[in-house]
């Protein structure tokens, strides 16, 4: 839509800002359909055990056409820097990809993420040489910090995971906003695609999603229409929006219309 | 000898393809660790374990 | 997008559900830019008494591709139901268009319509044969008596004209919406796309948009983002939102994450 | 007489093709009420106007 | 508190600013603990049918210190403007007094009023001398038009009766309180003390609450609690709240901070 | 209000949850009335450096009776941890108080606290005996390590440092009172009662406010709004709310309305 | 004969306060409308009632 | 030698109290700092200063 607005994560360049997960789909073949009517070119993995001596079956990576998407393995269910920093590594070594969304959640309530824990991971596994895009909490200073520490990008949440509550940090998401030097990608709550176009507009460089679509009625309709709330987002952002008014003004000249010579007092 | 946070029974000789074999693990797409040495399933070592060592087989799966 | 997803206002059916008003743009070059990009099927336009001994000049009209819009002329300025009235009949003649967006409104400050004139103006309208669309107050009991009167549409305010204020009356558009009998065209205050969307989602049937798109920075660029917003809000709808949680709900299963033995105390 | 809400100078046999014609107004996408009689551009007639006729003049411009 | 500002209604001076219903209590001795915390000078009641043939009982203006409070009948229940006029008249006949609260109410679902029946059943009851107070959207040009005939108050709601979901309908609440000529009561919606705050924060002159108290776990204690929630919004008005700024600006001074030589990098 | 509700910090108990800031006052004369009339037991200052050679002047701990008040001094100014010990150990000499609110504050455009860095400064001053209340973001993983690290109290942020913004954070700061092991208090951002009632009616247990009272046009009525305000979230607190509903629930019985026989269409 | 929107068996010679005897209602406290005319409890009056009479009898509740 | 940030002229033999005396600072209300050491103003030490000490001297004022 806009081949000349891309997205740079990384050294590579992106022309989709939505970020799709692949979780809680009911299948693979609907989970195919919503990111292909996304058009998202970064997606989202985790890594598990292998159930031992359970019997073969066909595997996420076989459902995925990898030469069209990013993949981006999580270290979703870690509690600390430790078992994160482990994870990635294994994610590395399960995929041949050194990207890794970085999660650090000791919260099993409200899954949020451990800011010295996620700082101090992050500075280990940039040493290693991993593409480090870290969940946080919408927290300006310690997206400085990780700026500094080498992230390829900050995440911040919107509301709780799998919440869809929608962006209701933006208090705080515009203090992370503001000033930064890696690209800004919200993730984790956004429900409907006009919580996407939010976030774009005031100034975010993606969003990831997941639930939002994977618990649609309809997940492929929800995938397109989130896309098109990233584009409206981002196309607003570009246009540059009308300073709002407190009072109200008129759409239509206010000069030469036909009065009748006499009104009635109104009503 | 613990596999994928479970203890497993070790015996003497025991190597990591011949692990995988008898847990019935193919090593297509699939990741192995022993302590902190990690190998993609293309290139898991046939090294022989130890009674102590601590091993993670993954995979990749849907996630968030 | 939806080539079966239509709306039919008037018996007329239409694919695009983003109204414009014509009002306030730069130059007659820019509107068009914007209306072509908006993708519109619905224009609005004023009367004005003509400049007299003034030097003829190029009009709307010339500069609108007639076959393409559904012209819509509002009775903007009008205090009461009597000037409203005789201002649709002269929008009558000078269009040949018997549609009218109905605008009675007394107060010059916050540009709010009268409910009582406004079902007056309407009940005598639609008797003369109009295709009325009344603008008024998210008022659900209002907008019901203009449905049996034989409105089109209803037309409740997201905030003052003009203001770019956003969806600030979603409290009561919901209860609108709620069982309505005919579209439901949330029209002024829309701001931004993500503005549009939430109407939309909410169930709203389309949108009228005019201030934030001519005083963007970038109007053709603005019209374009609000097309896809709501698209977006449309498709959204359709597709059917997940249900919202109170607390986390994680998107990578909780089972087979690799653990250390021990984790240390998180932080 | 009144003409888009000024009075106007009235005169003995005064039509209202005449009155355009001292306005200056083109009868091209304009539309004309005398009272309540509402004549599009195209079909306005030269009817003869009165002393107390209110006569309105429009035409459309840009509104929301 | 606040000894010389007064609240005038119907020319009956008043300084508490809350207004109670009577509804939904589990019975007398609880409403009657509410009502003394509250400290309410003003009542609101019901009228209903006498169940016949039933064996008599102990009636609500039995349970109340009439001499303490100002009763205000309301017409709930009646869909139109001639049952609301009628049950006003069995209500004075009832009581003695010639206040009303005025409900038409077409709608069951979300009980809102019709802003037409409302406005006509006004006209007839001040022409028959009642002290009007109409139940109403916020809708400021139909509040002028209730003040233009006769009314004592107008009376908008926050939120839908008995929701508790609070003032969502501020954007429209600024446009009725702006340049009111009579006492405005916010009414309806309310749920907490911070709901009551902002509404007489903002220019209020007074709520009503029924449920929000009566579904209290504690409705003495929650009736307190609303008492001191509008005693601080209007100590607030009164006082002249700070002008919000956009960034932040520090409470200490910036100069002399005993700052070290060369500090470290934050973090 | 309610004697046995208490408020206990490092050991001390208090019974008023509003504690003040002395900063911005234009006089000492209004400060002490602002004290006065919030009925705080807690007060905020700051350390600065001594103007040398300037004559000396009254001081504002002249000004203060130091009996009434727990004084509480701030590092407010201070970049790193060090700096913050530094200034922390400067006022426990210039006090004779073990009290520290803590601020790490490397930014100055939105004045956020740097989380890495309090934390590490509240240990130390933790160790050296200090009564910690540290300033942080509402991020309830940092509260839970503050707690831990022997904090009295954690003290997230409103919206930014003298903004009077009012309660944007409250997504995240539902988490941080979620299972809170000690006083949580609302610090920064407050701009009017019905923000600070509103924290209390969240769970919080008290609120810091400076800006809001000291640029109101009226300090002493703001102090004493502010204090009914947060009285007020205290008690609806403690009384339970009512639970919120979608829909309307008439407040008086749905039977034995007085109904005309045959009502008219309604409107 | 209507009471309380129900049908009332009405007969002949039937008053007011009759009525109210019969239906166990005291004066105290109610209100009474005969048609058009509203009567305080107090003041109630013992007026023959007709067939087509509409009465209507209430009294004050609860209420928001 | 740093008072409060700035450089100040060291000569031979200064002590603390006399630094306060030629700064015209009463320690009624002050801290005083010399490197980590921390005074109250009622028990500042008269020691004395060397070249390279860094000294604070502070007061409290309203802040929130």
């Amino acid at each position: 839509m806009f081949p000349q607005d891309t997205l740079t994560i990384g050294g590579q360049v992106f022309t989709s800002r939505l970020m799709l997960g692949t979780g809680k789909f009911t299948d693979f073949h609907v989970m195919r359909g919503a990111l292909e009517a996304s058009g998202t070119q970064i997606v989202t993995v985790a890594i598990r055990r292998v159930e031992l001596k359970a019997p073969g079956h066909v595997g996420l990576l076989d459902a995925l056409d990898l030469s069209r998407y990013q993949l981006l393995p999580n270290t979703a269910g870690c509690r600390t820097a430790e078992e994160a920093v482990r994870v990635a590594r294994l994610a590395r070594a399960a995929t041949g990809v050194n990207w890794v969304k970085l999660e650090v959640i000791p919260d099993p309530r409200w899954l949020l993420p451990d800011p010295v824990g996620t700082l101090r991971a992050a500075e280990q596994l940039v040493e290693e040489g991993f593409t480090v895009l870290p969940y946080v909490q919408p927290d300006a200073v310690l997206a400085r910090a990780l700026e500094r520490a080498g992230c390829a990008t900050v995440m911040p949440l919107a509301s709780p995971i799998g919440s869809g509550r929608g962006l209701r940090t933006g208090e705080l998401l515009r203090t992370v906003l503001d000033g930064a030097g890696v690209p800004i990608v919200v993730d984790a709550g956004l429900g409907v695609p006009s919580d996407a176009a939010q976030a774009l507009e005031a100034g975010a460089d993606a969003v990831l999603v997941n639930t939002a679509v994977a618990e649609a009625r309809d997940p492929v309709g929800m995938a397109q229409a989130f896309a098109l709330g990233v584009q409206a987002g981002r196309a607003a952002f570009l246009a540059g929006r009308m300073a709002e008014r407190d009072h109200a003004s008129p759409s239509s000249p206010a000069a030469g219309v036909p009065r009748l010579p006499d009104p009635e007092v109104p009503v | 000898m613990q596999v994928n946070g479970q203890p497993h029974p070790y015996r003497e000789g025991l190597t990591l393809h011949a692990l995988l074999r008898e847990l019935n693990v193919s090593p297509e797409r699939v990741a192995v660790a022993v302590g902190d040495d990690f190998y993609p399933g293309a290139r898991i070592p046939d090294r022989p374990l130890e009674e102590q060592d601590v091993i993670e087989i993954v995979r990749i799966i849907g996630g968030g």
